[in-house]
């Protein structure tokens, strides 16, 4: 910086300069609950369970890394005589979940029984023992109770997501 | 893998007296070593399918240690182009110093330790220099100490040993003779036990901390094991 | 009623009431204004919940600071740590009887008749050497808050304020003494009057005057970049970090009262005050068409969005070097300031004229050479690694 | 230091302090401070404002990470590897993945070595917005803060595309990646690194040659390169006292040495030439990221994980790699015993090492200064204290 610059405080007047146009500039933030982000497709966001695929391999519980699901099962016979695994219980303890997304990766079935995908990250509660222990009632149907739509689950023909839809 | 990738800028001198890291390292062991498999081993009928270890006591640098400090390399063994050097524990400051002044390994990278729980020295304090001068080679230097027993510290050779030998100090209860300061660095004055041991429980100790009573054990630690839980993972 | 109760009594209570009030609300608001201003320079939202877009916000920051919890630490001396916030208030709002806001007006008060008296709390004739000698009672404020915290934060953030705040009033003192010789008056009234009659702004021949000034203003006020006895990243909050609830906020509302008196004597001194633009070129008489009050609040506000501005720019200086920039750079630019404005004051206006042409082309002249000789500055080249 | 190491002899553990002279006053500066970047603790003696001695005290946020490392496959440590440096995730998953595949002798596909280095860059580039930042900020500088965080944003965006999440990525898998990248996301990526370069001269005009930054950090914190090394220090503050070394380019990996970048250094080792060296890196980042989606949009075609076996179990073995994390040498020492689970993972954590030259550049200057030394270092707690 030459003698004269710094006499006349160039750094100054260019640092004023770089904010000062700033004022124009569109904002970068949005007022969050009128405004939101629309979540990419790949969020990994709230957990759904979809019963009906789900076949009890429990591999989800096995690579998760912090050991938060949990599941339980029994044998039972169904209407044609063959033997089917039952869900006792499969429940998600969210308030110790990372959102890793290993359980979604380990599930064997197409489209998967467990994903993240949900694009819904608004998991705030005000009771932290009951919100965020998911039992499979929660895991199953938060997204029917809160009376909102999620996408399907990745690997779901898009079929599916159009019959859903009505 | 990075094999792949090695820029061809700097070949390994041949017959030169420092074997570059990585695969240089590799092909100075090459003479007398069966070469380490390559990634993509051709016929793996054995099952441990990967790289193996090869004998590295002809390495140029073990070589010139062993004739400099008689009794200081005790085995010298290369995997993955990664040499190391076994050497028992009071003589470590030496060989370091001899490494750092004479083979400017100017750089100790990490020093950590390593807990086989029943294994006759318990514990392995393992080294790992780097030499910016010599083609960036880096060596391994081992030690093995037993449960209890001082290990001598190199934080007058390398600086930044200290809070290395703190940290191991306070994970696996290893001493280290002539530190100068040897306190717990991660965990607080006054803990119960060496976390890094294999026979410090996962689910942690009682600390006396109360968090949360009805999900964690009291004492801290992880949360209660389920008891309904079938998975065991 | 009674002429001499009225002007002596009720119009200085009523002026004085008028302006605490509205001193102290304009410097709420301005707590909003600032985040609001900062939030636009930092290209985000600001607080936009409290009322219509936020407008109400800073009645819900003094609200919920009335009713928090007043915290004194344990061992604080506490007599001084509960005066040591009115002890920089006070002065904060007293200078506001010195500072005329329009010129002598006359009023038709239905019952009362006609009043004729000033926008001002009252015109003292040496108002400038009593403004400095009451906004330098603030520090003591500062430095007995810091030290009856007992806390060592907040002991170092009053010594850092005492020794920041008495030798920033030199230089400051000094710019004062240039705009007193281009008046020849102290009344503040007077130097705005000296300024209409002599047609010029004492910016144009004080400019070097006036950024003394404005630099010591913002030292004095304790704003970034000099906010040296509060920085949080240092000091967690300086001198007030054991303050809380009311009394916090009384440090803070005193802050930017501060922030409104120098932008207020500065607006006086070297911007004509209540004037209009080149307060005797007649086409521009127009101008007239807005009150002088107003004309007033705009150049403030002026001031104080340059003080935002600030804060939204620059990084903080350190201790040492402000100390340095006060005593080895601002002192003998100070001086020698004050001999050139004095010399050119001896000639008279002329010379004041000749002064203002000679400053203002060498100005810019300096900024158009600079412009040309732009050198690049930045890493890519600095380094030798191109792109 | 050499008060602290000529202090007591033998393993004894000694506060080594020695008494309080009658000029010195003790600070505690943290753990709840507001510019000790997370739960740092120093325990300052100072002389007025000038720093007599400075004692790091470390471990608020000790998580014991290596011991659930030895409880978790192989897989499962990538989601904890996360969680080290917290704002560096992608390289700290690399960083595992190699040294894990190292040991497998696995063989990474060329397209997904692009895809890791691209990720790497970018998580550089972000990495060093958010130190710019939080060094600003700890000047007193409030704005820059703004302004990089919008284009971090826009990588965090990029992230939150390909991996779906946006800090704790978990992106990489042992032998490549997870998932292809998304329709679009190259141009994306591209797109940003194109306009990046007007971003960085902002910043730049905001600091480089403004005189109260200059005056704060020009001659601050001097560690000079031969301290660099007997301390271990590694990453930006050694490039920026001179010394031109980077795992990058020293040991290359994946596909960095067919790349085209530079090493920045400068000579003078203060916080001054740091903070140059980062602001050059984001340069010479964004150059690599362009290089890498040139890459990739010429050869879409290919795999992206190479042939790892379903349950990972290397040979009985230990192994070391090492990676170029944003802050310095970030290394993975790996010791299986032949099991499905590392039987020892050791980190080598940047921070932590660097970390402990603060005391020797923090002695002799003032507590405004402590600031920009402790922010020069670029520390993140959670990878100091692990």
């Amino acid at each position: 910086m030459s003698l004269l610059d710094r006499i006349l405080l160039f750094d100054i007047f260019t640092g004023l300069k770089i904010t000062g146009r700033h004022w124009w500039r569109k904002k970068d933030t949005v007022p969050y609950p009128e405004a939101r982000r629309e979540p990419s497709d790949r969020f990994r966001g709230m957990f759904k369970l979809d019963e009906e695929r789900c076949i009890k391999c429990t591999l989800c519980a096995i690579e998760c890394p912090i050991n938060i699901i949990f599941i339980d099962w029994h044998n039972e016979k169904n209407p044609e005589g063959k033997a089917e695994k039952v869900l006792d219980r499969f429940d998600l303890d969210l308030k110790r979940c990372m959102f890793c997304g290993l359980c979604e990766d380990a599930c064997p079935t197409n489209p998967k029984s467990i994903w993240l995908k949900t694009k819904s990250y608004e998991l705030g509660a005000y009771e932290r023992n009951e919100a965020l222990y998911l039992d499979i009632v929660k895991l199953t149907q938060w997204d029917v109770q809160q009376g909102i739509t999620i996408p399907p689950a990745p690997g779901e023909p898009v079929a599916a997501k159009e019959e859903k839809k009505p | 893998m990075t094999d792949e990738t090695k820029p061809p800028t700097p070949p390994p001198p041949a017959g030169d007296t420092t074997p570059p890291a990585e695969k240089p390292a590799a092909e100075a062991a090459k003479p007398t070593a069966p070469a380490p498999a390559k990634p993509a081993a051709p016929a793996a009928p054995p099952k441990p399918k990967g790289p193996t270890a090869n004998d590295a006591s002809s390495d140029p640098v073990v070589q010139r240690l062993a004739a400099a400090l008689p009794g200081a390399v005790l085995a010298a063994k290369e995997l993955v182009g990664q040499v190391t050097v076994e050497a028992p524990p009071e003589k470590v400051p030496e060989v370091l110093r001899y490494l750092k002044d004479v083979e400017a390994f100017t750089y100790l990278v990490d020093l950590t330790a390593v807990d086989w729980k029943a294994r006759a020295p318990r514990f392995d304090v393992v080294y790992w220099l780097h030499s910016f001068a010599k083609g960036e080679t880096r060596i391994r230097v081992r030690a093995g100490v037993a449960d209890g027993a001082a290990c001598p510290s190199v934080a007058g050779v390398f600086l930044t040993a200290n809070w290395m030998e703190r940290e191991v100090w306070d994970l696996f209860g290893i001493p280290f003779s002539g530190h100068p300061d040897l306190r717990r660095i991660l965990t607080w004055d006054g803990f119960a036990g060496h976390p890094l041991r294999k026979d410090f429980p996962v689910e942690g100790v009682d600390t006396g901390a109360a968090i949360y009573p009805d999900h964690y054990p009291d004492g801290g630690g992880p949360s209660v094991k389920d008891p309904l839980k079938k998975v065991v993972s | 009623m009674n002429q001499a109760l009225l002007y002596n009594v009720v119009i200085p209570a009523v002026k004085a009431v008028v302006a605490v009030l509205v001193v102290a609300t304009v410097a709420g608001i301005l707590t909003l204004i600032e985040r609001r201003v900062l939030a636009r320079l930092q290209v985000r939202q600001g607080p936009n919940r409290v009322g219509w877009n936020g407008v109400l916000q800073w009645v819900a920051d003094v609200v919920k600071l009335i009713f928090k919890e007043d915290v004194v630490p344990a061992d604080a001396e506490r007599g001084i740590h509960f005066l040591a916030p009115l002890l920089v208030m006070m002065p904060a709002l007293t200078v506001f009887a010195f500072i005329p806001w329009g010129p002598e007006t006359t009023w038709n008060i239905p019952g009362l008749g006609v009043i004729r008296t000033g926008l001002y709390g009252t015109d003292v004739n040496v108002g400038l050497l009593l403004l400095v000698a009451i906004t330098s009672i603030g520090v003591y404020g500062i430095i007995l808050g810091g030290w009856a915290s007992n806390s060592k934060y907040a002991l170092m953030g009053g010594l850092r304020s005492g020794a920041q705040l008495i030798s920033y009033e030199v230089p400051m003192g000094f710019a004062l003494v240039a705009a007193i010789l281009m008046s020849r008056s102290l009344s503040l009234v007077g130097i705005v009057e000296a300024q209409r009659d002599a047609g010029l702004w004492f910016i144009f021949p004080g400019v070097i005057a006036f950024f003394l000034y404005f630099v010591s203003g913002v030292a004095e006020t304790n704003r970034i970049p000099f906010d040296l006895p509060e920085a949080e990243s240092e000091l967690v909050a300086g001198f007030h970090t054991e303050y809380s609830g009311f009394r916090w906020a009384v440090f803070f509302l005193s802050e930017y009262a501060n922030m409104i008196t120098i932008s207020a004597v500065a607006t006086t001194l070297f911007f004509g005050g209540w004037l209009r633009p080149f307060p005797n070129v007649g086409w521009l008489s127009f101008l007239d068409i807005i009150p002088p009050l107003v004309w007033f609040v705009l150049k403030v506000s002026a001031f104080l969005f340059v003080y935002i501005w600030f804060r939204g720019t620059f990084p903080r200086y350190r201790f040492d070097q402000l100390m340095a920039l006060g005593w080895k750079v601002l002192i003998p630019i100070s001086i020698a300031n004050v001999v050139l404005v004095a010399l050119a004051a001896l000639w008279g206006l002329p010379g004041l004229r000749v002064l203002s042409a000679v400053l203002w082309v060498a100005l810019v002249a300096g900024f158009l050479v600079v412009r040309k000789a732009e050198p690049q500055r930045r890493t890519v080249l600095a380094a030798g690694v191109g792109r | 230091m050499s008060e602290e190491r000529a202090g007591t002899a033998g393993s004894v553990p000694d506060s080594g302090e020695p008494m309080l002279g009658l000029r010195e006053m003790e600070l505690n500066f943290g753990p709840q401070h507001p510019s000790t970047h997370g739960v740092l603790r120093l325990v300052l003696k100072v002389d007025g404002e000038r720093i007599v001695s400075a004692r790091p005290d470390i471990g608020y946020l000790h998580r014991g990470t290596e011991k659930l490392f030895e409880t978790e496959t192989y897989p499962m440590v990538i989601p904890h590897t996360d969680r080290l440096d917290y704002v560096a995730a992608a390289t700290n998953n690399h960083a595992y993945c190699l040294a894990v595949e190292k040991l497998l002798g696995l063989e990474v596909p060329k397209k997904a070595q692009y895809i890791r280095v691209l990720l790497d860059e970018l998580q550089r580039i972000s990495s060093h917005l958010l130190w710019l930042a939080t060094a600003a900020i700890d000047l007193g500088a409030i704005t820059p803060f703004f302004y990089t965080f919008r284009e971090r944003e826009v990588i965090l965006d990029l992230f939150e595309d390909y991996c779906g999440a946006r800090l704790t990525l978990n992106c990489m898998r042992i032998g490549g990646l997870l998932e292809e990248l998304p329709p679009g996301w190259l141009e994306r990526a591209r797109a940003f690194a194109e306009t990046f370069d007007k971003n960085v001269d902002e910043y730049e005009d905001l600091l480089t040659e403004n005189r109260i930054w200059r005056q704060r950090t020009i001659g601050i914190g001097i560690l000079t390169a031969e301290q660099c090394i007997e301390w271990g220090v590694t990453g930006p503050p050694l490039r920026g006292a001179g010394f031109k070394w980077d795992i990058r380019r020293a040991i290359p990996y994946e596909c960095y040495a067919e790349l085209d970048f530079e090493i920045p250094t400068y000579p003078n080792a203060d916080t001054y030439d740091r903070y140059l060296v980062r602001v050059a890196e984001l340069r010479q980042s964004r150059r690599i990221v362009l290089q890498c989606c040139d890459w990739l949009l010429k050869n879409p075609e290919g795999e992206i994980r190479g042939k790892t076996p379903r349950v990972i179990k290397p040979v009985a073995g230990d192994v070391y790699a090492s990676v170029e994390a944003p802050k310095g040498e970030l290394g993975f020492y790996l010791v299986s015993n032949g099991g499905n689970k590392p039987y020892r993972l050791r980190v080598r954590p940047p921070s932590f090492i660097n970390l402990q030259a603060l005391p020797e550049m923090a002695k002799g200057h003032l507590v405004a200064d402590l600031v920009a030394i402790i922010g020069t270092i670029d520390i993140v707690l959670g990878e100091v204290d692990r």
